[in-house]
């Protein structure tokens, strides 16, 4: 189980973060995503692997200011 | 015993009534401010009180009034935020509106940039004047602030916030409010402080077009970056912005940088009325 | 196809793109603003889009200026907030805060009352400027408005409000917004009007204290009553009131006025990405 | 069992608002009470009695502007 965005999600092995942000839905074009605390990069989310307990946090960016 | 008046230590008697030291020190003020608040000219003054006495309507000179302009903050926090910077990146409806409410709280050093001139178009939004058309918007922020507290130092940067200029531009500074309009440009300065400035925290306004909706607009942290807003209302054609709701979030964004400079304020409880506290 | 560019009716041609607008009716012009928000010279127009081209730095005439500031506005919105009148109890932290957002936003006439003048020690979080102190609130705060909107009609009343007058004051606002400082007269006016204009919504401001908290921020409804703050944090000596937060829990004042005035905006959704929906 | 500021609050018979208050040690100065949506002026708190299911609300008034 992993923790994305304060929600619960469960966790499988080869869980990457394109294809957890697959699972979330989360098909936005502006995002942030950070595991841990820790930054990766978007050219990263296809080889990153989300471990068993992570905690996941994904923002969304959007246009007004 | 010693007090401050006016910023000067004096000594006076104790059980010294104000209406007894406007007599003596300033004759003709007619408002007392002590500890920051106004008070009552009957109140008795306790040992290192501040006590500022002025005449209403009288222009103080310069001197006088940074005196009296700290004097109306909160103590201690005052000689904190003066040593601050924070940095505002893009000066539009989020950061010159973040920037005029830091620079009236005291922050000591405000760095600005952005490369628009003001236009008609942002005037329903932005701290900008009918008479600043055609104004760099560094240059007619500069000036609104100075005019609002003149002891902020003001370092002005009319460039296009790009990748590359982002550590020269913020190194400086203790926290950065993101301001941009476009997301995209949001994505670069978020991506940027984390790789280059990965210390810095870094208030990042998103979700604010429209209007009403107040609930939603909350802060949430992730590390180092902060984000205000309700995350989800984008402006586009036909959903604009407007100055309540993106004053507000860039509010709450200069209030997120208080608390990053200052650490949670001690003084604020939860309402026992809304939010009963059991017995 | 018909479509109304700097708000007057042309006809053009079904497929027209902005550039070509520029080339007959504007030259020279390097901004568009299309239905209140900008776009790009490549984007082609439908019917009834409402276009305004202008020319970056050059300042335009009055007439067109009132034209470009509506254009801006969410299309519809702008109407009806236009014929709207908002009252504003108090021209300190919270009133001069309000109006200013509010006559930005385009509410076409703001009543604005307060008896004091700006004094230094209001310059750390009210909306004038060192040049103003001395003047009567509501004449700087009515100058301000006028070089922000000059189409915001201002009716001012530089009175002390008490129980007698409310009435007389703001029985033309659709709104009242409480910006007094002191509790006794936040009950006043409630109590006043609650009793002798029940049907006008009264949005107050309560709670706000300090720095930090953004989520304490928060506003609930009682009736025609709007309570906008964190309902705890009480000013007083030693907890002094700051740009940011006072200035938050001033905007979302503004902002639940404009939701009382337009009723809830239909466009704001919850984030998805805060609050997953459930699939 | 009535409902006080989204609360619920056991009811009883003779409960005046002072009671009302006493109870739920709301004892601030600066107060407005309405039930019902009804405004109650402070001179009648003491003989305004709270029937049982009413919706009271209160707020308390505290400085700063």
């Amino acid at each position: 189980m992993i923790n994305v965005n304060g929600e619960r999600h469960p966790w499988h092995a080869g869980l990457s973060i394109t294809r957890l942000l697959q699972e979330k839905n989360y098909v936005f074009p502006m995002i942030i995503v950070q595991i841990n605390g820790a930054h990766v990069h978007e050219e990263r989310y296809a080889d990153t692997m989300v471990r068993d307990g992570d905690d996941v946090a994904v923002i969304h960016l959007i246009t007004g200011g | 015993m010693k007090i401050y008046l006016n910023e000067k230590k004096v000594t006076v008697t104790p059980g010294a009534k104000v209406a007894e030291l406007v007599k003596k020190h300033k004759p003709g003020a007619d408002l007392c401010i002590l500890n920051g608040f106004p008070c009552l000219m009957e109140h008795t003054v306790a040992a290192n009180d501040r006590v500022v006495l002025i005449e209403k309507g009288k222009r103080p000179s310069k001197r006088e009034l940074e005196h009296l302009l700290a004097a109306r903050h909160t103590p201690g926090v005052h000689a904190r935020l003066k040593k601050a910077c924070v940095g505002i990146a893009g000066c539009g409806g989020l950061g010159s509106t973040a920037a005029m409410a830091l620079a009236r709280a005291g922050v000591g050093t405000l760095i600005i940039a952005d490369f628009d001139v003001v236009e008609p178009s942002n005037l329903n939004r932005q701290q900008y004047y009918v008479d600043q058309i055609g104004e760099a918007k560094v240059d007619a922020l500069a000036g609104n602030i100075r005019r609002a507290n003149p002891y902020v130092q003001v370092v002005k940067h009319r460039v296009r916030i790009v990748r590359q200029n982002v550590k020269a531009l913020f190194r400086d500074a203790d926290v950065v409010i993101e301001a941009f309009d476009r997301a995209d440009q949001k994505l670069m300065l978020a991506d940027a402080m984390l790789d280059l400035l990965p210390k810095t925290p870094l208030v990042i306004g998103n979700g604010m077009a429209g209007y009403g909706a107040n609930d939603l607009l909350r802060t949430r942290r992730v590390g180092n970056l902060h984000i205000c807003g309700d995350e989800a209302s984008e402006a586009g054609h036909g959903f604009g912005l407007m100055a309540p709701r993106v004053g507000a979030c860039a509010l709450l964004q200069a209030n997120q940088a208080l608390e990053i400079l200052l650490g949670p304020d001690p003084r604020i409880t939860r309402s026992e009325i809304r939010n009963p506290i059991p017995r």
